[in-house]
C-alpha cells in the first residue's frame, strides 16, 4: 500500500541490518543512509580542508563543495539566491538568532509575538525570552477541539502590534500540519515578520519559500537522513538585511580595527568561525538522497503509514490517539495514550518487541498542559517505514496492555 | 523478554494504588525531585520526631517504577530512625546495581526478607534506562532528609 | 629528528595517499585520521539515535555514548566533573557565549575587559561588543618587540576594574605561547573571570585545567584531528552557575508553562535543542587518537619540526619571520613573507609544489596592523608532519623567489 | 607547473610599477573594493569629462594579479568612453572565464592585439581562485561608473 520501494530504501540504511528494528522514532531524528554517511567520510578522507581564504587546492576545493551546498539548499528550497541560505547549527539556533538578531533591536514594549499552542519549545522559549526583553507580549493561537488551530479569533491577535509570527510547520507531538497559508497572509498583511519552524515539514513535505509566503524557514539536517551539527536559516534578503549577526569572530568580519569591526557582506555575517564543513556535505548528500526519492513521494508515503496506522491504532482497546484522526492536513506522527499506562512504560515494552518510540513531553509541555496529559507515546514514521513496522507497534501495544491488565 | 519480570504485579498494585499518597498537614520536611529527561515527578513530605520519621506521603506523576518506587519506600521508612533509613536505602542502591539476587545482599530463598515489597523492583536493574525512575523517590528523599546534624 | 614515527601516523590519514601533499595548515584546521572518519560513520550506521528522553536502546546507547565522551572530555582537560564541559559548535561559539550569558549581565561602564595584541577575531570582536553594549572599556596586553607580550604594564591593565581577561593559549599567526600562569594569577588575584582561548593549545600541548588557573576554557575539535561541527566549553563550576544560557529550546529547560521558562541543570542549560551527536563520537574518537600518541610526544614533535623550520627557512634569501625565531614558549606555527611577494601569490605558487600553506589575515587583523603587513603566509605543523614537508616549503619558496626575481 | 604562464614578466613589471597610481585632486567619481575572502583593496577614481575618463587613479594593496589587473586596466581605460569601456571590460571577463585564447576572442598568433597589457592575465584563467584578485579592479570600476543614465 505504501508507494514507496521500502524494500531498497531500507537497504540504504545500515540501521535496519538489524532486522529486529521497528525505527518509529524520525520525528525526533531520522536515520542515515549510507549515501549521507559515505559522503562525509570521503570527504574527512580526501577532500578536508578549511574553507574560505585557503590559496591552496584543497581548500579551495572544500570551499568550493561547501558553497555548492549553499547553491543546493537554495534550490531545493526554491530561494532566490544562495545568499538567502544561512547554515546554523539547527532549528533551534536558527530560530534564537533570529529571536536575538533581529527581536532584541526591533520590538518595543506591548508590541505582540504571535505562536500557536503546538509549538516545540525550540519555537516558544526563545520568543518567551524575547517577550521579557522588550516587553513585548507573547500570544496564542489556539488549539481546536479537533486538535488543529482555531483560527476564529486570528484578526485580533495578528493586528498593527505584532510584529512576530512564529509557527510550526507541523506539530511534533500532533502530527497537525495548520493552515500556514493563513497565518502567513495575515502576518504580512500587517508587515509582522513570519517565520515557519520547518523542523518537522522540510523533511516530509516539499516546501518553495518562494511561494510559501513566510519571510524566514528553519530546519535541521537530522531530521532530513542528513547529519547532527548543521541546519538551515532561509531569509527573504530585506529579512536578512535587517537581522543583526550575534555571533562575533573569524569569518564573519569585513575590516576588524583594535576597537571595532564591519561585517562581511551576507549570508557569511551570520556564520562566525569554522562553519559545519563535513556536515554541510552531509547535508547536501541528504537532499540529494531525499530528492531522488521525491519529497511528493515521501509526504503520500507518510500518509498511507498514518492512515494504516490510525486504522490500525484505532482498534487497539484502550488506546488514545491525541491529534487528528484523519490524514487531512497532517503528517506521520502519531501521539497517542493507554488506558493508565504511563507513556514510559509503554516505550519500555515496546522496546522489548524491536518497536523504537518516543515518550514524554516530546518539547512541547503547554500543549501537552492542554491536552491534559503529562506525557504522551509518539510514533513517527519516514521513508524508510513499513506496515509491519506498524503491525509490530499494535502487536506490542496489545502486550502492553495485558501485561497492565487493561486489556 | 523478561517483561514480566519488570512489571510485577506488587508494582502495579502500587503503582495504582499508591501508599501515603495523602499530602501532610505540616510536613517538618519537603523536597521535590524531578527526571529532567524523563520529567517524572516526586514529592516527599516528613513529619519528624528527633531523628524518627513518625509519618510520611509521597506522591507525584510518572511512570509506574518510579511511583511504585515511591510508594514502596513510603512503607518502608515509616518510624524509621535516619540511620535506619540510611540503612534501607544503602541496599536498595545495591539491589539496583548489583549483579544479581545474592550479590545485592538479598536472600532468594526468601523473596521479600530483607527489603519487602521494595525487592519487587530488582527487575529494574535489567533495563538501565529506568533506574533513575527507581531511584528517584530516594533521591528526592535524601534531599528531605538533609545531611545529617 | 622528530619524535613520531609519522610513517605510521600518515598510514592513519587518507589524505596522505596523495603522496605529494604537504599540509602545512593545520593551524586552520587539521586532517583527519580513518580512526576518527570510521567512529563517526560506524555509530552514524548503527548507533544513531536522537539523545536524551529516549526510552528504547539505541536511543539510551546513544545518550551513553555522547555522555561518556563528555566523561571523556573532563579527563582529557583534568576537569572536576563531566558537569563542567559544555558541548558548544566551536571555539568561537564558546566564547560568545561567555560574552553574551555572563559579560552583558555583570559588566558595568568603565570596567575593563582585558585581551592581547595578539587574539584571533573570534577572541577579539566578541569583546569589541560586549564593551560596546555595556560601555566596559576594551584594553591590550601589547605585543613586544621581541613577538612575546611585554607584561611589563600587567598590574596598571588588570586591577580591581578588570571584570573579564581573555587571552589566547597560543597565538594562530606567531606561534607565540604567552606566559599564561602570570597573566591568570594577575587575573584571579582580581577576581575577574578569565578565559583561555584554548583553538591552538589543546590540539598542541598537555593542558590540565586543574591547574592552569583559568576560569574558563574554549577549543574545537576541527583543530585536533576531530570533526567540524563542535567544541567545548569548560569552565569553573562557579563560574557555570553564573552563566546564563542564551539560546533557548529543547532539552534545556526543567519547566516550560505559555510564559515562563526554568533551566535544566547544568551543563545541559547550555546545550539548546539537539545537539552535534555524531560530531560529540568523533572528537571522543579524537581524543583517544590524540592520546594514543601523547600530548607531550605531539608537543615535542612540533617543537623540533618548528626548529628545524626556523633553522631552514632562516637560509632562505629575502625571507622574513614574524614571530618569536626560536623555540622557547612557541608552538608549530611560522608567518613569513618574502620580499615584496605577496604572500596570496607565495601560496599560490608553494600550492604548485604541493605544498599547502595559508596566506592572509588569518582574523588577526589587529596584530598584522602591529606587525606592518597586510598579509603572512603561514605554515603550521601538527603530528602528521615532516621535515620532507618543510624541504617542500623550502624549495617551493626558492622557486617563488626566482619566478618574482628576487633571489 | 605552468607557473610562468601565470606569473608573465609583465605582470611583475605592472606590480611593481602600477601605473596612474597617484590619486586624483579631485575626482568625480570614486569606488573601494574588497575580495573579502583574501583582503585584497583596490580604489578606482575617475575623472570624467560628460561620458568619457579623462584621467584615472588606481591604487589598493594585494597580490600581483589583482594590483597588476588595476595598473594595466587604468591604462586601458583612460581617455575612453563608457561605451568603449564597458567593450574591453566585456572582452576581459570573456578571457578570463573561456576555455582558451581563441573562445576568449583574442588572436593568439598577434599576442596584445586585443586588450593590449591585459592579455597577459589570462594565465590566471586556470587557476580558478586568482580570477577574483585579477576581476576585483574591474568590479571596483563598474561601481565607480555607476549605471549608466
Ligand atoms: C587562536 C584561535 N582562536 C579561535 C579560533 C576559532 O576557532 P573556530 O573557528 O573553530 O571557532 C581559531 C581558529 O581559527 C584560532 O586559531
Ligand atoms: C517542531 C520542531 N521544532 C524545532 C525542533 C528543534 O530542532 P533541533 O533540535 O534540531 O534544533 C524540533 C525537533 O526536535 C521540532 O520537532
Amino acid at each position: 500500500m505504501p508507494l514507496l520501494d521500502t524494500t531498497a530504501i531500507r537497504a540504504d540504511f545500515p540501521v535496519f541490518e538489524d532486522r529486529g528494528l521497528h525505527f518509529l522514532d524520525s520525528a525526533a531524528s531520522s536515520q542515515k543512509p549510507r549515501q549521507v554517511i559515505e559522503a562525509m567520510a570521503d570527504f574527512a578522507a580526501h577532500g578536508y580542508a578549511n574553507v574560505n581564504r585557503g590559496a591552496y587546492r584543497l581548500s579551495v576545493s572544500a570551499t568550493e563543495r561547501y558553497e555548492a551546498v549553499r547553491d543546493k539548499v537554495a534550490a531545493f528550497l526554491g530561494a532566490g539566491s544562495s545568499d538567502e541560505i544561512v547554515f546554523v547549527r539547527g532549528a533551534t539556533t536558527g530560530i534564537n538568532l533570529l529571536a536575538h538578531g533581529w527581536g532584541s533591536l526591533r520590538l518595543r514594549p506591548d508590541d505582540r509575538i504571535i505562536v500557536t499552542e503546538m509549538e516545540h519549545h525550540a519555537n516558544l522559549v526563545p520568543w518567551q525570552m524575547l517577550a521579557r526583553r522588550t516587553g513585548a507580549r507573547l500570544e496564542f493561537i489556539p488549539l481546536g477541539e479537533d486538535h488543529r488551530l482555531d483560527l476564529s479569533g486570528l484578526d485580533r491577535l495578528i493586528d498593527e502590534d505584532t510584529k512576530i509570527v512564529a509557527v510550526t510547520g507541523m506539530s511534533n507531538v500532533l502530527g497537525t500540519i495548520p493552515p500556514l497559508d493563513v497565518i502567513l497572509a495575515a502576518a504580512r498583511e500587517v508587515g509582522a515578520f513570519s517565520i515557519v519552524d520547518g523542523a518537522q515539514l522540510v523533511p516530509h513535505q516539499p516546501v518553495d519559500v518562494s511561494t510559501l509566503g513566510a519571510d524566514a524557514l528553519v530546519f535541521s539536517a537530522h531530521k532530513m537522513c542528513g547529519p547532527t551539527g548543521i541546519g538551515v536559516l532561509w531569509a527573504r534578503p530585506e529579512r536578512l538585511e535587517e537581522l543583526e549577526p550575534i555571533e562575533y569572530g573569524g569569518d564573519m568580519i569585513s575590516t576588524v580595527t583594535r576597537y571595532t569591526a564591519t561585517w562581511a557582506p551576507i549570508p557569511q555575517r551570520f556564520e562566525a568561525g569554522t562553519p559545519p564543513i563535513i556536515e554541510a556535505i552531509g547535508l547536501g548528500a541528504a537532499i540529494d538522497y531525499v530528492e531522488k526519492i521525491g519529497r511528493q513521494a515521501i509526504a503520500d508515503h507518510d500518509t498511507e503509514l498514518t492512515r494504516y496506522a490510525l486504522d490500525a491504532l484505532g482498534d487497539v482497546p484502550e488506546l488514545r490517539i491525541h491529534g487528528p484522526v484523519d490524514t487531512e492536513s497532517r503528517g506521520g506522527v502519531i501521539s497517542f495514550t493507554m488506558a493508565d499506562i504511563h507513556p514510559h512504560d509503554l516505550a519500555t515494552i515496546l522496546d522489548q518487541h524491536g518497536v523504537a518510540v518516543r515518550a514524554g513531553h516530546h518539547c512541547a509541555k503547554p500543549l501537552l498542559e492542554i491536552l491534559e496529559v503529562p506525557a504522551t507515546a509518539r510514533a513517527s514514521f519516514y521513508l524508510y517505514n513499513t506496515t509491519e513496522d506498524i503491525d509490530a507497534l499494535v502487536e506490542a501495544l496489545r502486550d502492553a496492555g495485558e501485561i497492565f491488565g487493561v486489556i | 523478554m523478561a517483561l514480566e519480570e519488570l512489571y510485577r504485579d506488587v508494582i502495579l498494585d502500587h503503582y495504582r494504588n499508591p501508599r501515603h499518597r495523602q499530602p501532610l498537614e505540616a510536613p517538618d520536611r519537603r523536597a521535590e525531585g524531578v527526571n529532567p529527561l524523563c520529567g517524572d515527578e516526586v514529592t516527599v513530605e516528613l513529619k519528624m520526631e528527633g531523628d524518627r520519621v513518625v509519618d510520611v506521603a509521597v506522591h507525584g506523576q510518572g511512570c509506574s517504577i518510579s511511583q511504585s518506587s515511591g510508594s514502596m519506600m513510603s512503607e518502608a521508612i515509616k518510624g524509621k530512625t535516619r540511620a535506619e533509613i540510611e540503612a534501607i536505602a544503602a541496599k536498595f542502591h545495591s539491589m539496583m546495581t548489583a549483579e544479581d539476587e545474592t550479590a545485592a545482599g538479598l536472600d532468594p530463598s526468601r523473596p521479600g526478607a530483607v527489603l519487602g515489597d521494595l525487592e519487587a523492583l530488582q527487575g529494574v536493574r535489567r533495563y538501565p534506562v529506568r533506574i533513575k525512575c527507581a531511584a528517584l523517590p530516594w533521591t528526592t528523599l535524601e534531599e528531605a532528609l538533609g545531611p545529617a546534624g
